[in-house]
C-alpha cells in the first residue's frame, strides 16, 4: 500500500489585502468504482472526495470532488491576505483516510 | 458550507427519467428515459431535478475550456465568477456538471466572502464530447448556469 | 573512407544526378536505401559522422536492462555494399544551396543535384538555465543514444536504492512522444527488481502528455507508487539545474535528485539551422508531397527535424517520409511514375516487460500540411495476453524495421 | 505524376537543364535495367507495387524471413486480398494491420497482391 503524497505551491509571504495563488496536486488514481478489472469483478470507488483549506483555522475554500475530477487531482485557487498565520490542506479519501499539509505565511 | 451533505451519484438518466416520471405521477421503479438525449432542454432540467430551482444562463460565469481535446482523461477546466465577495453580494458555491458522463457532478467548488475569490482551475474527466455546465448559487440563492462544448477524441471514465 | 567511388555507368560518361543525403539516422539511412534501389541513374551519398548508428527507439529497454545495447547498434556496410550507396564518414561542415555544394569537415567538396538532410533534433539553448554541455556529462538527456544512454545506465546502477530519480520531460514538440513516459516505465521496471525503495519523480514542462491514462493505469498495475508525474501547471515549468547539488528548479520549489534525467525543449538540427531551412517554430517547413524545403529549393528534410504536420516525431515516421521523400525525388530526376504517398506510424511502447501498448496512424499528405486519416492506440483494459503479444510483436518489429533501414 | 517535377522550378533555364538530365538518366535507367535484372533484383525496382511495398517492409521483412512479424511475400494474390479484406472488415484483429489496410484503396490492395506474389515466386528461384 503507498501513501499518495499530497504538494502545494504556495507563496511565503503577501501584502495585507493581497490576492495570492495556492495551487494543490496530489498523486491519486481516483478509481471511478465505474471499472472492472480482469476478472471483471468491479474495482471499488477510491477517490479524494474532499479537499479544503483552513487560515487560522477558518474554512476559507473547499471543493466536493465526483468521480470526474481527473487522476491526480490538481487545483489552482485564490485567497486574499488577512493576517499572517497558518494555513492548513486536507484531503479526504474514501474510507476515511486523510492526507494534510500545512504552510506558513507572513503577511506584511 | 464545506461541511454540508455529500451529493449522491447521479446518473443522467436517473435524473431525467424521474423528472419525467415525477410529470406523470410516478415514483420509484426502474425508468426509461422519457427525454432525447440530444435535447437541450435537458441541461436545465437536470439543474432543476438537482437544485429544485430553475436556473438563469450568465454571462458574469466565466467557464473556460478547449473547444477540443485530444484525450477525454484529463481535461483542464478553469471557471472565474464576477462577483465584488462581499458579504452583501457574493457567490455561495459553483457546481460543475457533465451531463453525459456516467455520473454527472464533477465538482462543487464553496467560497467565502472577503476570504476567497470566485475563480478556480482544475482537469477533469470527460466521456464523450458534451456540453459542460457551470451552475453558481449565489448567496441570496439565485442559481446562474453557463455552459461551454468540449469536444475529445477518447473515453476519460475508465 | 572515400568519397564517390566511380561506378561503370560514369565511367561511360553518363550523366547521373548527384544525391547528398546528410544523416545516417532512420531518415537518412532510409532515404539513401531507397534512392539507390530506386534508380541506378544515381549516384547517392551518404555522410555520416558516426561510424555506426545506436537507435534511440528501443534504448529504454536497454535502460531497464532488457536489451544490450550493441543490439541497438547498426552499421553502414549492407548500404555500402549491396545498395552501392557511398558512404562517407565525415561531417558537413557547410551546405550552399546556390552553389548546389557541400563542403565536409574533411575538406572535400561535394556538388549536388538534390540534398536529403535528416539533421535530427537540437536542444534549444537557454531553455532550462545551467543546462549545458558540461551539465550533460551529469545529468544525461539519453535523448540521442550511444553514450549518453550508457551513461545514464551507469548512474542508474550506482545510485542507492531508496534514491529519487528525477526525469525532466520536455514541452511539446518532441522526438518521441511516448519516450519519457516509457522511460519511467522501464526504469521503474528496473528499480522495482533491484532498488524497490527507489522513486521516480517525472518533472514535466507539459500539463499532460501523450496516452496518460495508458501509461498511469500501467504505473498503478505494475509500480503502485514508485511514480509521481507533476505537471507544468503545478510546478511551474522548468526553470534550471543546478549540476554540482544535483538539483532542479521549478517555478516553484526545487527539487533534489540522486540520477538526474534532463530532456530538453527540442528544436531542428544544427545543419537545419546553419541551412537556413527553419523557421520561426524552430522546425524546417517542407511540401508534404515531396519533403522538399519551402525554404531552400533542391534541399528535402525528413524526420525529426521536418515540420509534417500532424505527423509524430518518431523513428516510424522517419522512415516513412523518407520513402515518400525519395520516390518523389525519383519522379523528379528519373521520371518514374508518382502515386498517391502513403504516411505512417506506429509504435510499440513498453509498459513492463510483458506489457506492451501499440499505436497505429495513418495520414495523409495535403498541399500544406500532414492530416491524421485513422488512429489506433491500446486502451486501459486491454487483456493482459493482448499486451504480452505486443511485447513479441515489438521485438518482431525491431528486427524488420532495423532490416528495412540498414540490411 | 503528382508532384512529379514540383522541385525545379526556379528559373525556365533550371527547368531545361533538368528536363535535359531527365531524358538521360530515363536513358540510362532503360539501359541500366538490362544489367540489373541478371545482377541484381534489387536494382531499379520503382514501380507502383514496388513503393507500396515499401510501406510493408518498415515492419515485414520481404527477403522472406520471418521475424516475429508474419512474411507477406510468396502470399496468392487471392490470399493477400482475403487477408486484407479481413482486417479492414474487423474479422482478423490486429490494430495496425487494421489501419494500414484501411489506409489502402482496393486498386493498391491488388497492385500489393500481385506484386508479392510475383516477389514470392523470385524469391523461390533464388
Amino acid at each position: 500500500m503507498f501513501i499518495p503524497t499530497p504538494r502545494v505551491q504556495v507563496p511565503s509571504t503577501a501584502a495585507n489585502g493581497e490576492i495570492f495563488q495556492v495551487k494543490a496536486l496530489i498523486s491519486h488514481r481516483m478509481e471511478t468504482g465505474l471499472r472492472r478489472d480482469d476478472q471483471g469483478d468491479v474495482i471499488p470507488r477510491n477517490i479524494i472526495n474532499r479537499f479544503s483549506c483552513r487560515y487560522n483555522d477558518v474554512i476559507v475554500f473547499g471543493v466536493d470532488l465526483h468521480e470526474a475530477v481527473a487522476a491526480n487531482p490538481y487545483l489552482e485557487f485564490y485567497l486574499r491576505a488577512t493576517e499572517s498565520g497558518r494555513l492548513e490542506f486536507v484531503w479526504e479519501e474514501d474510507g476515511g483516510h486523510i492526507y494534510a499539509l500545512t504552510h506558513q505565511l507572513t503577511v506584511g | 458550507m464545506v461541511e454540508g451533505t455529500k451529493t449522491a451519484n447521479f446518473t443522467r438518466r436517473a435524473l431525467l427519467t424521474a423528472a419525467a416520471a415525477a410529470g406523470a405521477g410516478v415514483a420509484g421503479g426502474v425508468f426509461i428515459s422519457q427525454v432525447d438525449a440530444g435535447d437541450s432542454d435537458d441541461d436545465v432540467a437536470i439543474v432543476k431535478q438537482l437544485t429544485g430551482k430553475t436556473p438563469v444562463e450568465s454571462d458574469r460565469i466565466h467557464l473556460v475550456m478547449p473547444r477540443t481535446f485530444p484525450n477525454g482523461y484529463t481535461v483542464p477546466l478553469s471557471l472565474e465568477i464576477d462577483s465584488p465577495m462581499t458579504e452583501a453580494d457574493h457567490v455561495r458555491h459553483v457546481r460543475v456538471l457533465a451531463p453525459h458522463n456516467p455520473l454527472i457532478e464533477v465538482a462543487r467548488f464553496h467560497f467565502v466572502p472577503r476570504r476567497s475569490e470566485p475563480r478556480v482551475s482544475t482537469r477533469i474527466r470527460l466521456a464523450e464530447p458534451q456540453y459542460v455546465l457551470a451552475v453558481v448559487e449565489m448567496n441570496d440563492g439565485a442559481l446562474l448556469m453557463n455552459k461551454t462544448w468540449v469536444e475529445v477524441a477518447t473515453n476519460g471514465c475508465t | 573512407m572515400s568519397v564517390a567511388a566511380l561506378r561503370p555507368q560514369a565511367a561511360r560518361g553518363q550523366a547521373r544526378a548527384r544525391i547528398i543525403v546528410i544523416g545516417g539516422g532512420v531518415g537518412g539511412a532510409t532515404a539513401a536505401k531507397y534512392l539507390a534501389l530506386g534508380s541506378e541513374a544515381l549516384d547517392v551519398t551518404l555522410v555520416e559522422p558516426k561510424a555506426r548508428y545506436t537507435s534511440c527507439f528501443f534504448s529504454n529497454l536497454y535502460l531497464a536492462g532488457l536489451r544490450p545495447l550493441e543490439s541497438l547498434t547498426h552499421g553502414y556496410e549492407t548500404l555500402a555494399q549491396r545498395y552501392r550507396v557511398n558512404v562517407v564518414q565525415d561531417s558537413v561542415a557547410a551546405i550552399d544551396p546556390v552553389a548546389k555544394n557541400v563542403s565536409l569537415e574533411g575538406g572535400a567538396n561535394l556538388s549536388y543535384d538534390r540534398v536529403v538532410l535528416a539533421p535530427g533534433i537540437g536542444f534549444k539553448a537557454g531553455s532550462i538555465e545551467g543546462y549545458d554541455d558540461a551539465a550533460m556529462q551529469i545529468m544525461p538527456h539519453a535523448w540521442s543514444a550511444g553514450l549518453q544512454t550508457s551513461l545514464l545506465r551507469r548512474q542508474l546502477e550506482s545510485m542507492e536504492d531508496g534514491g529519487v530519480f528525477v526525469l525532466v520531460a520536455p514541452p511539446d514538440p518532441f522526438r518521441c512522444p511516448p519516450g519519457p513516459y516509457e522511460r519511467a516505465s522501464l526504469i521503474a521496471y528496473y528499480f522495482k527488481q533491484y532498488k524497490p525503495r527507489a522513486k521516480i519523480l517525472i518533472l514535466d514542462a507539459k500539463d499532460s502528455f501523450f496516452a496518460q491514462d495508458v501509461f498511469e493505469d500501467g504505473w498503478n498495475r505494475h509500480y503502485p507508487g514508485m511514480i509521481e508525474w507533476l505537471p507544468g501547471q503545478f510546478t511551474g515549468g522548468i526553470k534550471g539545474v543546478d549540476v554540482k547539488g544535483r538539483m532542479i528548479k521549478t517555478g516553484g520549489d526545487t527539487f533534489k535528485a540522486d540520477v538526474a534525467n534532463v530532456i530538453p525543449a527540442q528544436e531542428a538540427g544544427r545543419l537545419a539551422h546553419q541551412a537556413h531551412l527553419v523557421d520561426q517554430s524552430g522546425w524546417c517547413p517542407i511540401d508534404p508531397m515531396t519533403f522538399e524545403s519551402k525554404l531552400q529549393p533542391g534541399i528535402h528534410v525528413i524526420g525529426d527535424a521536418a515540420k509534417a504536420g500532424n505527423m509524430a516525431k518518431s523513428a516510424f515516421a522517419s522512415n516513412s517520409q523518407a520513402k515518400v521523400c525519395a520516390f518523389a525525388i525519383l519522379a523528379a530526376l528519373t521520371g518514374s511514375e508518382r502515386f498517391v504517398p502513403h504516411l505512417f506510424n506506429t509504435c510499440f511502447t513498453l509498459l513492463a516487460s510483458d506489457d506492451a501498448v501499440t499505436s497505429a496512424i495513418s495520414y495523409s499528405a495535403e498541399p500544406d500540411t500532414i492530416k491524421i486519416n485513422d488512429f489506433f492506440l491500446s486502451k486501459v483494459g486491454d487483456s493482459a495476453e493482448t499486451r504480452r503479444e505486443a511485447v513479441r510483436e515489438a521485438d518482431g518489429w525491431y528486427a524488420a524495421f532495423t532490416h528495412d533501414i540498414f540490411g | 505524376m503528382p508532384g512529379g517535377s514540383t522541385a525545379v522550378s526556379a528559373t525556365a533555364a533550371h527547368r531545361q537543364s533538368a528536363s535535359s538530365l531527365h531524358q538521360f538518366i530515363a536513358l540510362s535507367t532503360v539501359l541500366s535495367l538490362v544489367v540489373s535484372f541478371a545482377e541484381c533484383s534489387f536494382g531499379a525496382d520503382n514501380n507502383q507495387g514496388a513503393q507500396l511495398a515499401a510501406t510493408c517492409a518498415a515492419c515485414h521483412r520481404l527477403d522472406g524471413h520471418d521475424t516475429g512479424i508474419p512474411s507477406i511475400v510468396g502470399l496468392s494474390e487471392e490470399q493477400f486480398v482475403a487477408v486484407m479484406r479481413a482486417f479492414t472488415s474487423g474479422e482478423r484483429t490486429g490494430p495496425i494491420m487494421r489501419t494500414m489496410a484501411r489506409s489502402l484503396s482496393n486498386e493498391e490492395i491488388a497492385i500489393l497482391a500481385r506484386y508479392f506474389a510475383a516477389r514470392g515466386k523470385e524469391t523461390q528461384r533464388r
